[in-house]
């Protein structure tokens, strides 16, 4: 071998090297991006995507990280994810707990978004689907204590449909009663105005992301008496009339109270008509 | 811990069930009391509303560390609203004035001046050099003060005898003017004693309820949980609410009605009518215990005499009842047909149908409840006394279940406005200033000559008044509204306003309140825990201990009285109402305010102070001081009391019950129990006789008063007869027209208690609504321009503001009117409103006034 | 030998202060403007431009859209909006027409990090290299370009890259990315001579791709006048770039500076006391080129 | 001088309510057990009261809200009502 040739020989194996050297460092990077990316890509409970956001993972690859949704919120709620943050970097959100979406009719957010991150279908901001709140203290809120606060209730900007009071007798003071706050997916847009305005140190009621909060019935499952309702009626054949045996004074209501003992009747262990205790036997069996 | 034998045993015995049951068991009180961290619990009653919750306040180090509902409370239960479970926040605020303030420049008073530190010493030789001035130049409604429905009772009790006795005036009123007035009248006139007759059991045994112009659900919380589980848990109950707007008690309702303004007039009388026509009424009832009376009409709207609707009225402010026999009363309804109401009113037919009969019904029992949409109405007495007439004509009255009951907005305006009298025409226990006698029963309960109190001719705005010494002193009775009238002229120099905010609260601020408090000529005191709106127009500042940093007694809408024990002090040099009263009194001396043929009739009195003659009279002072506890040992400190040298709280009540509840006495019926049972007690239900509490008044077995045999006595009246009053639907001040064509209403939100001056310093209560907001139906929103959430500029003929919209939130106003909240001191609503009122009750109508909204 | 104290004496001798320093002064006015712009919205609320470097809008009309993160986002699956695929065109056009690394230069906020270092480096005569090979950068723009497809959670690099993270971190807020831009600048300071710009950045790469036929470029037209002092090399951030051009003479090559790794940055033109570099077109030739053809062919230079 | 414990069970969440009714009974006393809807329950006579304690128990089973009683403890001593009011160490 030459020296050239042992000198060019040196040169394509370093290079070789080197490349593979690059190659294995650069793949190593990769890898550590990756499972980073998994990680940071978790959107954390707290952090509520702006009005139109879509699913998760389809947001990541849509968002370019503008913020011009920022820019154009006038309530100045929305931040980019900054380093540290739990929220991937660059990308919008808001903590309803200290800045809940206001709700503009105009969804500025939207509007402004160049990439279509922001569904730019969304045109109803009650259409919105941010997040759902869930009432996750039952322990806490003071309403479940027979306490009249209903502050989630009173600033819902879906009024008597997102959230709704559900009146129970309060068995514990006995002459009072609850006012328990129930959410309503089909309405609530996740605004987390309700999560702001909780009174509690730590608010009771938060916004998820939905599909943290969301429940799923099994496919098969259905609710009878709302398919019932649906279809505007029994849907199989009704019964015949149902017939008892029964008492005088006493009725039976088969879709209603069941047993019903007429007032006054039974007063006494004797029927009114004598005839019916002479021909009834003796009583002591 | 000592026990005794039988303590033992049943500890015993309760250790044996528990584990049989698997059951743990609390620590007892003794233990968990010494396993609580030193906390000191103690009750108080609640701060806000007139509904009167029991609270517990745990108290460490000094400080309030704790609070719960009252489990043992009758009225809550243990429970609380919002604004209750945020209690001890009120006293915590950053902004607590600690140190008197009084405008000065280069060191001196002056009305421009900046506010400058005093000392109590500086503030007072200053005042009291104003205040005599002012009494000596313009006489008895020179000098003015304007108290509270939030004073303790004997707070107002002192400021009773300090104007009415000490500065011989009658120019002393409560904000409770603004909110019980009409109530009040309405009480007078149909019964001859103030205050309802059932109680808050109503709640559970009513079979319907009627809601005229109170909303329950925010502004009494708790009363409203109790009406809901009745609604939820008795069969056949109904709920029926009007509003001149849908707010949150629609959400309860079975027959909600939202009606015109004013026309809840035409309501009552259409329900009479429909009870007259269907031979409905309780003839034997009637023929018994009522008398039918009217009223006159064309009254005007208590507005300066120069105004062209006044000029218009013909029987301005007058009220005198002339008898009319039941056939006439029928006749004076017959008009108020279902469909004349119906288009008059709005609302449909058979809402209005299913209203009179559930009124009709003999079978149901029906409790009205009412608050501001009666009471601020410039037909308020009217409107009360109408909903007395519906119920006088079934019959359906105190007993349980049916009652007409007028709910109260403070915590005191039972107990210390109405029951102590601090209005200019009253004096304690339903006595009356016009009233000679009433006059010298005071006299001599205060052991002052004869002639101190001027007398009152009973009309607030009536003919001159010869003093004792025959000078003329002018009427010597002035209203609220009228207070900033006179200071506006001039005719009024100082004025001192104690527990309540009165600039943000009066009607027309821009014209009246405001310029009459800025006028060069006057000197104006607020007393104050915080730096309120009131406190930025005043000259001088006084810092007030507030609540529980002093011992108290509240009175609520169901004549309960309950007291609490100082649990806290003041911070820095914040003084309690009754003390800033008393020591203002010893910088005052009787020859300063008192003409020379007064002083004759005692002239041991010349030297000395009002203190002196008013406080240290022997009968006051008479309790030493002592150390308070209660039945645990616990101690408590009472700054007063160390002050003065004697019980003053004690002293006081004492003598305040000299008017109702010793033998003697002008007018009965208000009873009371001794200064120390009522801390034994959660709250008492007066009349008290031999302890026991009245729960339905002027009923047979509920009522002392009562005697065997006789049913019903409404004892108020000579003939224990009440007056069914006709009187018809007039039309308010100033409907909307072409350019301010909408109504605008005022009124609370839930979260916040009056003028926010407490619960807008609690942070999460001002979280949760911060701002007020102006709710307009869409459609008239869509109409200006407005969606949700804009600015909007709202305008009057007095003033405007600017604030955002809402149309999705908890108030549906109709087309053609809004709501705005007065809480926010960011956007003075009544800076818009009409200083209209009721010429009988002199109550401000906060409800109707023309606006016009665009674009801010 | 060079002596590092004395480099950029000549030039300031020769064409005094400011002419020695033009385009660096020129390239932080442009760099510093730039994120002016940005902040007088926020800052001063005279909104002209709105957004970042990765997609922005000016006086509400002009949209320019960052081709490197819109590609990372389309290799994810994703179709692009119209408004951002104009602002891409637009951009595409302007670094293509003056050279992509112009970005590197002239707008990256990086890069005054990366001159600091740099600076520092020849002040404190550090002299530490790294092994790292130049072409590093081609194969982290590949990483970051596979990673859409590769894992979830779209545009991956995007939630380290540094370069974005610092210009968003001006604007918006800057969390913890000053620790980035610190190892950056540890990293080219002590680690490797111009490290991050140099060897690593993908988004220098992308650029490099972009405007690797570009027509603006920098032209060594008075090569003969080289005296070698060499302070060209010294302050070059790509100096692997200058010699095919002012030393390919011999070798007939033109006196342009091919190669897309140069940034366009024109500090060799500001540090050459002879004036040898000036900016000029893709097919601008050497003086005596010129001179010589226009000897034989003077028509040619006119 | 009787002294008894028993529980009452109480239909369910009526714990408090029946609690309440209870009370009302003179001589007797709830000690917890409310939310279990298991009431700790002592009667104690008064010595002259009037309703002997077993009437008291007869009674509370008819309380709205009762399920069943269970007698648990009994004590019934002969001491006065004084002896019984001593303390002990």
């Amino acid at each position: 071998m030459t020296d050239t040739e042992r000198k060019n020989e040196i040169n394509r194996r370093q290079f070789l090297g080197n490349m593979l050297k690059t190659a294995c460092s650069v793949g190593l990077v990769g890898l550590g991006l990756g499972a980073y990316s998994k990680r940071a890509s978790s959107l954390p409970a707290s952090y509520i995507r702006p009005p139109g956001a879509l699913p998760e993972e389809e947001f990541l690859g849509t968002c370019i990280r503008c913020g011009l949704c920022v820019r154009d919120c006038p309530y100045d709620i929305l931040f980019l994810g900054e380093v540290g943050d739990q929220v991937p970097t660059g990308t919008p959100y808001f903590v309803a707990r200290t800045g809940p979406c206001e709700m503009c009719e105009e969804i500025p957010c939207v509007v402004a978004c160049p990439t279509n991150a922001l569904d730019h279908e969304l045109k109803d901001i009650e259409d919105s689907r941010m997040g759902l709140a869930v009432l996750i203290d039952q322990e806490n809120c003071i309403a479940f204590h027979g306490l009249r606060c209903e502050v989630c209730f009173n600033v819902c900007p879906i009024r008597n449909r997102a959230i709704t009071l559900d009146m129970q007798h309060n068995t514990r003071s006995g002459k009072h009663a609850l006012f328990i706050p129930v959410v309503h997916s089909d309405a609530c847009t996740g605004c987390g105005l309700c999560e702001r305005a909780c009174i509690l140190e730590e608010a009771a009621i938060k916004v998820f992301p939905t599909h943290l909060a969301k429940g799923e019935l099994g496919k098969h499952y259905r609710l009878g008496w709302e398919e019932k309702e649906k279809a505007g009626g029994a849907l199989v054949t009704p019964d015949t009339e149902h017939r008892y045996n029964l008492p005088e004074g006493v009725r039976y209501e088969l879709q209603g109270e069941g047993l019903i003992i007429e007032e006054g009747a039974q007063q006494t262990p004797f029927s009114a008509n004598p005839l019916d205790t002479l021909n009834s036997g003796f009583m002591d069996k | 811990m000592k026990l005794t034998r039988r303590e033992f045993i049943k500890s015993n015995a309760v250790a044996a069930a528990a584990s049989v049951a698997g059951v743990t068991l609390p620590l007892s009180n003794a233990t968990a009391a010494d396993a609580d961290d030193g906390i000191r619990w103690d009750k108080a009653a609640c701060r806000y509303c007139g509904t009167g919750c029991s609270v517990l306040m745990g108290v460490k180090d000094g400080k309030v560390v704790a609070s719960q509902g009252d489990p043992d409370a009758p009225v809550n239960k243990g429970l609380n609203c919002i604004k209750g479970y945020f209690l001890p926040k009120i006293l915590y605020g950053e902004d607590r004035l600690t140190k008197p303030l009084l405008r000065k420049t280069n060191g001196k008073y002056d009305k421009n001046g900046k506010f400058e530190a005093v000392s109590w010493d500086e503030a007072f030789k200053t005042m009291a050099e104003k205040w005599i001035a002012a009494r000596k130049a313009k006489g008895p409604k020179g000098v003015g003060m304007f108290g509270s429905g939030q004073w303790t009772v004997w707070e107002g009790y002192a400021a009773q005898k300090l104007l009415k006795a000490g500065f011989r005036s009658n120019s002393l009123e409560p904000n409770a003017r603004h909110c019980m007035a009409s109530a009040v009248g309405a009480f007078m006139r149909a019964f001859g004693i103030d205050e309802p007759m059932g109680c808050y059991d109503d709640l559970e045994h009513a079979d319907v309820f009627v809601l005229w112009g109170a909303n329950m659900a925010e502004m009494h919380p708790i009363l409203w949980s109790r009406l809901t589980d009745t609604r939820l848990t008795k069969p056949g109950c109904e709920v029926h609410v009007l509003s001149t707007f849908e707010h949150r008690c629609y959400e309860l309702a079975d027959n909600g009605m939202v009606f015109e303004p004013q026309t809840d007039l035409a309501i009552l009388n259409y329900i009479a009518n429909y009870i007259i026509q269907n031979k409905a009424y309780n003839k034997a009832f009637i023929d018994k215990h009522v008398n039918f009376t009217k009223t006159p009409t064309d009254i005007g709207y208590g507005l300066r005499d120069n105004d062209p609707r006044e000029k218009a009225a013909k029987n301005r402010a007058k009220g005198k009842l002339t008898k009319i026999s039941f056939e006439e009363y029928a006749k004076s309804v017959e008009p108020y047909t279902l469909e004349y109401t119906a288009k008059l009113s709005k609302v449909p037919k058979e809402k209005l149908l299913r209203l009179a009969k559930a009124y009709a019904d003999p079978k149901k029992k029906v409790a009205s409840y009412w608050t501001m949409g009666f009471n601020q109405h410039t037909r308020g007495v009217w409107v009360n006394g109408l909903c007395y007439n519906v119920h006088l004509l079934m019959g359906k009255i105190s007993e349980p279940g049916n009652s007409p009951f007028s709910l109260t907005g403070q915590p005191s305006a039972c107990g210390t406005a109405r029951e102590v009298g601090t209005f200019t025409h009253r004096l304690p226990a339903d006595l009356v200033t016009k009233k000679d006698a009433h006059c010298k029963f005071a006299e001599k309960t205060w052991k002052l000559p004869a002639g101190t109190i001027p007398r009152a001719n009973g009309k607030t705005d009536g003919a001159d008044q010869s003093d004792i010494s025959g000078k003329p002193m002018g009427p010597t009775l002035i209203h609220a509204v009228a207070m900033h009238r006179a200071l506006n002229d001039g005719k009024m120099n100082t004025f001192w306003v104690m527990c309540n905010n009165n600039m943000q609260a009066a009607a027309n601020m821009n014209d009246e309140s405001y310029p009459g408090w800025r006028n060069p000529d006057n000197f104006i005191t607020v007393s104050d825990p915080y730096p309120t709106v009131s406190a930025q127009a005043a000259d001088l500042i006084l810092p007030t201990a507030m609540w529980i940093e002093k011992e108290g007694a509240y009175g609520n809408a169901e004549r309960r009285t309950q007291f609490w024990r100082q649990q806290v002090g003041a911070p820095g040099e914040a003084k309690s109402d009754v003390w800033q009263v008393m020591e203002f009194s010893k910088y005052v001396k009787v020859k300063d305010v008192w003409p020379e043929d007064l002083i004759a009739k005692m002239p041991e009195y010349a030297d000395k102070t009002l203190y002196d003659v008013l406080y240290a009279n022997g009968q006051v002072n008479k309790f030493p001081v002592e150390q308070v506890t209660d039945s645990r040992g616990n101690k408590y400190a009472n700054d007063e009391s160390a002050d003065f040298g004697f019980y003053v709280q004690k002293g006081l009540f004492e003598e305040y019950r000299l008017f109702n509840s010793v033998d003697g006495i002008p007018k009965k019926g208000h009873e009371m129990a001794d200064f120390d049972a009522y801390h034994k007690v959660r709250g008492m239900r007066w009349p008290v006789i031999d302890g026991k509490e009245t729960l339905w008044r002027f009923r047979e077995g509920y009522d002392p008063h009562v005697a065997k045999g006789e049913g019903v006595k409404f004892y108020g009246k000579p003939d224990g007869k009440a007056n069914i009053i006709t009187a018809p639907y007039e039309p308010a001040a100033e409907p909307p027209d072409k350019e301010y064509d909408l109504w605008l209403c005022t009124g609370r939100v839930l979260e916040h208690w009056h003028s926010g001056s407490m619960t807008r310093r609690v942070p999460e209560l001002y979280r949760a609504v911060p701002d007020a907001v102006v709710y307009m139906h869409p459609k008239d929103a869509k109409k200006r321009r407005l969606r949700n959430g804009a600015l909007a500029k709202l305008t009057s003929r007095r003033g405007e503001i600017v604030c955002k919209v809402d149309t999705k939130g908890r108030n549906k106003c109709p087309e053609g009117l809004v709501f705005v909240p007065w809480f926010d001191a960011g956007r003075l609503v009544n800076k818009l409103t009409l200083d209209q009122t009721d010429p009988l009750s002199k109550e401000t109508d906060y409800k109707k006034c023309g606006v016009k909204i665009t674009r801010a | 030998m060079l002596d590092m104290k004395t480099l950029g004496h000549d030039a300031i001798a020769e064409k005094g202060r400011f002419n020695a320093h033009k385009y660096l002064i020129l390239r932080r006015l442009s760099q510093l403007g730039i994120l002016a712009l940005f902040l007088a919205g926020p800052w001063l609320g005279i909104w002209i431009v709105k957004g970042n470097l990765a997609y922005s809008l000016t006086l509400d009309f002009l949209p320019l859209t960052d081709p490197y993160v819109l590609l990372q986002g389309s290799l994810s699956g994703v179709v692009p909006e119209t408004t951002a695929i104009i602002g891409v065109v637009i951009v595409l056009l302007f670094y293509f027409l003056v050279g992509g690394r112009v970005y590197c230069s002239w707008v990256c906020p990086v890069n005054m990090v990366t001159d600091l270092a740099a600076w520092l480096r020849r002040k404190l005569g550090i002299r530490t290299t790294s092994q790292l090979s130049r072409s590093t950068r081609f194969w982290m723009l590949g990483l970051t370009l596979i990673l859409p497809f590769a894992v979830a959670g779209g545009i991956v690099w995007e939630l380290v890259n540094p370069v974005s993270m610092m210009f968003r971190g001006i604007v918006f807020g800057m969390g913890a990315a000053w620790v980035m831009v610190l190892g950056i600048f540890l990293f080219d300071l002590i680690v490797a001579k111009d490290g991050w710009c140099g060897h690593i950045c993908p988004v220098g790469a992308f650029y490099n791709l972009v405007g690797s036929r570009s027509l603006l470029r920098v032209n060594a037209v008075q090569r003969q006048a080289c005296n070698d002092c060499m302070e060209c090399y010294v302050v070059c951030p790509e100096p692997q770039v200058i010699k095919p051009a002012l030393k390919g003479e011999e070798k007939g090559a033109s006196p342009v500076i091919l190669s897309s790794d140069c940034t366009n940055c024109g500090r060799c033109i500001d540090i050459c006391a002879k004036d040898v570099f000036s900016y000029g077109g893709r097919r601008s030739k050497s003086i005596e080129v010129y001179k010589r053809e226009g000897e034989i062919n003077p028509g040619v230079q006119a | 001088m009787n002294i008894c414990s028993l529980i009452v069970h109480t239909k369910p969440t009526h714990g408090a309510e029946v609690s309440d009714r209870l009370q009302r009974f003179q001589g007797v006393e709830v000690h917890g057990g409310t939310e279990a809807d298991k009431l700790i329950v002592t009667i104690e006579d008064e010595g002259e009261s009037i309703s002997p304690v077993s009437d008291t128990m007869n009674a509370l089973r008819d309380v709205e809200g009762v399920v069943s009683t269970v007698l648990v403890y009994h004590y019934g001593g002969e001491e006065s009502m004084e002896e019984m009011n001593r303390e002990i160490n």
